[in-house]
């Protein structure tokens, strides 16, 4: 369904992302893991074309190269956000509503919206400002909104991250039952080792934006390189869940993309 | 606010402005000051359409305004079209300049959209003034001085009695305000807050960016188009004068005033502006001194303005519901 | 040399940090562990006067610095280095350095302190000229440790100093970290279980949803069965 | 013909040096507050007042005198506004457009001030030095040469300023990165009111550079506000040395437009050439998004 092929995405001196190529099929969990700056949300942000890159990205036979974010959304390719991203001055429902006006190819049906609402459990905060919603919440909200776009690949990006034991629990539970209830793909980052053993069909590990392996999990991550990429030459061949990253509480920084490039303002020279 | 309230809102508004010539029919002086009134209402309410809700630092506002008073009053008198049309077609002008100016815009952000729609009105002088504007009829530096009156079906205004004036303008800002109302309530309106608040996610989400901000630039200078060309046929004469700094900052103190993104402040704002811009009249040139030192102090006083202090005094529903959550 | 009781954070609505108490004698390494997003960072902040919302009470030296803001700490002694490392993109290594010195108290030892840095990271020495926005990941590293050298801080707040480096740089870090300290700093580490550097903790704490859920030593940590399920794997 | 052209130039020379120190000033502080002043031009009408207060007082008529008074009540002066007016803005989400409206009041309140106390009439102020240098038939007047030469060295001094000295460094380091500042100590909100300071200071020099050519009118400076601010965003907003070849490319055009179509097509010229520039890049000549 999604192929990629030979992407490549450079920042000045810096490749974020060097000759990636998978493809992910109908029906697939796909994760990616790796050390953080591994260049893993910058590839989301290629194939939701919020930047431009070299090579080629398909979706179900069309090139997505060059197209505008919002015609991706439409054609059926969702996300989320490291940092929950949510709109402050919109209630609940009203953001969901905003994916499934502008998103889906059906046009907006508010039944659809009550669907998700309750998919999502948020049916009972449907009227509240989403800036009162607590992290988990945000979350749920963040991926019911990219849900009604009605889309045929979900892309979670660190969906785990600050949450409890409980609610990786409950959040792999809707992960599973996207994927087999409603027949969406799923693409997922992530650093936890077993969400991403116990979820995912393939697993694709990135380091500073190289593939170092690609195939089933077990196998990926009792992988040499893999550790030695996660631990270091006296990693004791268990993978933790080490590395990370960016969405400890920043003050007056949102942009996960600026810490890739290390240089965040706009410079007086 | 939801749309119940705001519907409540307006109707208390508008109803009190409606019965105000029952008592000051007779005295042309006020009713010329409401019949101004309404029709920078509609203008401060698409001023903050498009900056407060739709977060487009748009300074063009005025601009359009003359644009479509000039553009209303060419036409009337070049291809003696009814007013009535003409105001529709000034505003269809105004409308079309508007995109012009909001294509570059979509590709620029904060302090530049600020400056190229200010742009609009700081060459709009010498262009009306100028050679260009001398050939298209603008009478240069003078300006028009002879504008046909406003007729519908062959009932002339006229300006000796501004009853039925009013009442004409009543109406449009009646119709305007609830177009402005629909677009805020409606999911475009939702898509506006939503790219303010997080654009990256909200184009994830299928919003076009590019195709909401251009339909609120055509939206807001045709209707301010509109406005303007009325204005023109009203007052049957107009100027460059319009374009001085004087009556931006008038505008913007109504905004200031209305509280910025809190429609229909914009409305509430707009009365009280002219309203203390008339009482200071005596002032002479202590007038735009005090006019100055108001938006400074209101800025900083009452930064949400009028209905960010009705909010305060009565908080609604949303208040309740943070409380309850916290 | 610090003591905090009750510390409480927030962002926005967001309740960070809930009631964190703790004490960091002088010359210590402190390691604070915890998962991805439960309040390390803010934690560190919060000391070191960069969080507005808190409530509780910090104490260094016996002294109450409870809601001071950053420029009175920083020239007191007490300093943050931050794990995306917010150097100066558009200035000079040498530019980035002097500027670690801004406040009074360190501009008197910035030039023992510029000699000390040069020892400590060679390469920093070679490259003078360099704009920071030209620096690898590694070298931005390094610049972000010893700009924070400069301020002539007493307490450092080291806020994930291996994030995004080779296993080689790691151990370079935890070398540096061990150098640090051996001059008198005290050190609060912040990491998510890099044994290079916890290996250095006389004490080590962990964080889990802003609540401290263990306190003690290494060899404590090792026979904790919890930590071992948050940090091995679950 | 040619003589007309070098005229042309040198005017474009010496206008672009003038517009360079007053544009530099605009984008000092967009750079590091984000902050944008619609009073500018107010302050250029500031610069030209008081050199004629100081200048028509009786004892007093001398330029040195003129600097030497006007530089520091410019500093006092902007950095009471920015703290008084602009610092509480900041905490708020939407501070931008407060900013903006704020200091369009106080653009109102300063212009019409001015027309109060001083009058509607325009204001000539004597020339810093009389005399011009002729070649041939090719003149240049004395003061021209010390506008031009004044520009440059104020110029100058904010490079070596910035560069420099400590609190120059530090309004570069809360321009480039606000967050890597408050770490190292810098007090940011010192920095914001220091920096707007700094531009009161070079707009109103530059008001009294340009008021010996141009008279002083009460809003004589909204047509500075308005060229400064193309020049910036010409240059590329927060970009010095954009602001500093933007504003001679700028000048130069502003003379020649001026000479051979007439100062009704200046404006128009220049949003033009703007319009271009920002139509291939949005972030103007050497600016960077942010």
């Amino acid at each position: 369904m999604l192929e990629i092929k030979n992407i490549t995405k450079k920042f000045g001196a810096l490749t974020a992302v060097n000759n990636l190529s998978f493809n992910v099929q109908k029906g697939d969990v796909f994760g990616i893991a790796g050390p953080n700056g591994a260049g893993k949300s910058t590839l989301y942000n290629l194939i939701t074309g919020l930047y431009p890159f070299e090579g080629s990205i398909r979706f179900n036979g069309q090139e997505l190269r060059g197209m505008l974010p919002h015609r991706i959304a439409k054609l059926g390719i969702a996300r989320t956000f490291q940092i929950p991203q949510t709109f402050p001055s919109l209630t609940v429902e009203a953001g969901i509503g905003i994916g499934n006006y502008f998103g889906s190819q059906d046009g907006f049906d508010s039944s659809y919206v009550d669907q998700i609402l309750k998919f999502v459990n948020l049916d009972k905060k449907r009227n509240h400002k989403t800036g009162q919603l607590n992290l988990l919440d945000k979350k749920m909200l963040m991926i019911g909104a990219a849900l009604a776009t009605k889309p045929k690949i979900l892309m979670l990006d660190e969906p785990m991250a600050g949450s409890n034991s409980k609610e990786i629990i409950s959040l792999m539970d809707l992960i599973k039952r996207i994927n087999q209830d409603m027949g969406i793909a799923i693409i997922i980052i992530e650093h936890f080792m077993k969400v991403l053993t116990e979820l995912t069909r393939k697993l694709l590990i990135i380091q500073t934006g190289t593939e170092i392996c690609c195939g089933d999990p077990v196998e990926v991550t009792s992988n040499p390189k893999v550790i030695e990429c996660y631990l270091g030459s006296s990693g004791d061949g268990q993978i933790t869940t080490s590395e990370n990253s960016n969405s400890e509480i920043h003050i007056g920084e949102k942009n996960a993309e600026k810490n890739l490039t290390g240089s965040n303002h706009a410079g007086g020279k | 606010m939801d749309l119940k309230r705001n519907l409540l809102l307006l109707t208390i508004i508008y109803g009190i402005i409606g019965i105000l010539p029952l008592f000051f029919g007779s005295t042309q002086f006020i009713m010329h000051i409401l019949i101004i009134c309404l029709i920078w209402s509609v203008v401060a309410s698409c001023w903050d359409l498009i900056m407060g809700f739709a977060g487009i630092f748009s300074f063009g506002q005025v601009a359009f305004f003359v644009i479509g008073s000039y553009a209303s009053a060419i036409i009337s008198a070049k291809f003696s079209v009814p007013p009535i049309f003409s105001v529709f077609l000034a505003g269809i002008v105004a409308g079309a300049l508007g995109i012009l100016v909001g294509l570059p815009c979509l590709k620029l952000k904060g302090a530049y959209i600020a400056l190229v729609t200010f742009a609009v009105h700081m060459i709009l002088e010498p262009i009306l003034k100028g050679d260009i504007g001398r050939a298209i009829g603008t009478g240069g530096s003078r300006g028009i001085l002879t504008i046909e009156p406003m007729n519908i079906f062959g009932y002339t205004f006229s300006s000796s009695q501004l009853v039925p004036y009013f009442y004409l303008m009543f109406i449009l800002a009646i119709i305007c305000s609830l177009i402005i109302l629909m677009v805020i309530k409606s999911h475009w309106g939702n898509a506006f807050l939503a790219l303010k608040d997080a654009e990256v996610f909200a184009t994830c989400l299928g919003v076009s960016a590019f195709k909401y901000k251009l339909m609120v630039f055509a939206l807001t200078s045709f209707l301010t188009g509109l406005i303007g060309g009325f204005y023109a046929h009203y007052v049957g004469m107009i100027s460059t004068r319009m374009l001085g700094t004087d009556l931006f900052v008038t505008l913007m103190i109504m905004l200031v005033i209305g509280g910025i993104g809190k429609f229909p402040g914009a409305i509430i704002g707009s009365f009280i502006t002219i309203s203390i811009n008339e009482m200071l009249s005596p002032l002479g040139s202590y007038r735009p001194i005090i006019l100055g030192a108001m938006v400074i102090i209101l800025v900083l006083m009452m930064p949400d303005g009028i209905i960010g202090l009705i909010q305060k005094i009565f908080p609604g529903r949303n208040r309740e519901e943070a409380r309850t959550i916290s | 040399m610090i003591e905090i009781k009750n510390l409480n954070a927030y962002y926005d609505d967001f309740h960070v940090l809930k009631d964190i108490s703790m004490t960091i004698e002088q010359g210590q390494v402190v390691v604070m562990l915890g998962p991805n997003g439960h309040g390390k960072s803010t934690f560190l902040k919060s000391i070191c006067g960069l969080v507005r919302k808190t409530s509780g009470l910090i104490k260094y030296n016996g002294q109450s610095i409870t809601g001071m803001g950053a420029e009175k700490l920083v020239n007191m002694g007490i300093t943050y280095i931050a794990e995306n490392r917010e150097l100066f993109p558009e200035m000079t290594v040498l530019e980035n350095l002097k500027l670690g010195a801004y406040s009074k108290n360190a501009r008197a030892h910035s030039r023992q302190n510029l000699e000390r840095v040069f020892s400590l990271f060679p390469r920093l020495r070679e490259r003078t000229s360099q704009l920071a926005s030209t620096m690898s990941g590694g070298e931005a590293r390094m610049l972000a440790i010893a700009r924070g050298l400069m301020s002539n801080a007493k307490f450092l707040a080291i806020d994930e100093p291996s994030l995004g480096l080779q296993p080689n740089l790691r151990d370079e870090v935890a070398r540096i970290i061990k150098e640090i300290n051996r001059q008198g700093i005290t050190v609060l580490v912040v990491e998510q279980n890099i044994p290079q550097i916890t290996e250095l903790a006389h004490k080590l704490y962990v964080l889990e949803e802003g609540r401290i859920t263990f306190e003690g030593s290494k060899e404590q940590a090792l026979g904790n069965d919890h930590l071992k399920e948050i940090f091995l794997g679950m | 013909m040619i003589v007309e052209i070098i005229d042309v130039i040198i005017s474009g020379m010496i206008n672009g040096s003038v517009y360079a120190l007053m544009a530099v000033g605009l984008t000092l502080i967009y750079g590091v507050s984000k902050a944008f002043n619609f009073a500018y031009g107010s302050f250029y009408s500031m610069g030209g007042y008081l050199a004629w207060l100081i200048l028509s007082a009786a004892f007093i008529n001398s330029y040195l005198v003129v600097f030497i008074l006007a530089v520091p009540m410019l500093l006092i002066l902007g950095f009471l506004i920015e703290k008084m007016l602009v610092a509480p803005l900041r905490k708020r989400d939407d501070w931008e457009i407060k900013v903006m409206m704020i200091t369009l009041g106080l653009a109102l309140f300063l212009d019409n001030s001015y027309q109060v106390v001083f009058g509607a009439r325009m204001k000539s102020l004597p020339s810093i030095l009389e005399g011009s240098y002729s070649v041939g038939e090719f003149i240049i007047s004395y003061q021209d040469i010390v506008i031009f030469i004044l520009s440059i060295g104020g110029i100058l001094i904010l490079r070596w300023f910035l560069n420099s000295t400590r609190t120059g460094m530090s309004v570069r380091a809360v321009a480039q990165n606000p967050a890597g500042a408050q770490i190292v100590g810098i007090p940011k909100e010192f920095v914001f009111s220091a920096t707007f300071a700094i531009s009161t200071v070079m707009v109103g020099v530059g008001g009294i550079l340009l008021a010996q050519k141009y008279f002083v009118t009460p809003t004589g400076g909204w047509d500075i506000l308005v060229k400064s601010w193309v020049i910036t965003a010409f240059g590329g907003m927060g970009s010095i040395r954009g602001s500093l070849y933007a504003a001679f490319i700028l000048g130069m055009l502003e003379a020649f437009v001026g000479w051979y179509y007439g100062m009704n097509w200046v404006l128009i010229a220049l949003f033009a050439v703007l319009l271009a520039t920002l139509a291939i890049r949005p972030q103007g000549l050497m600016g960077k998004w942010g």
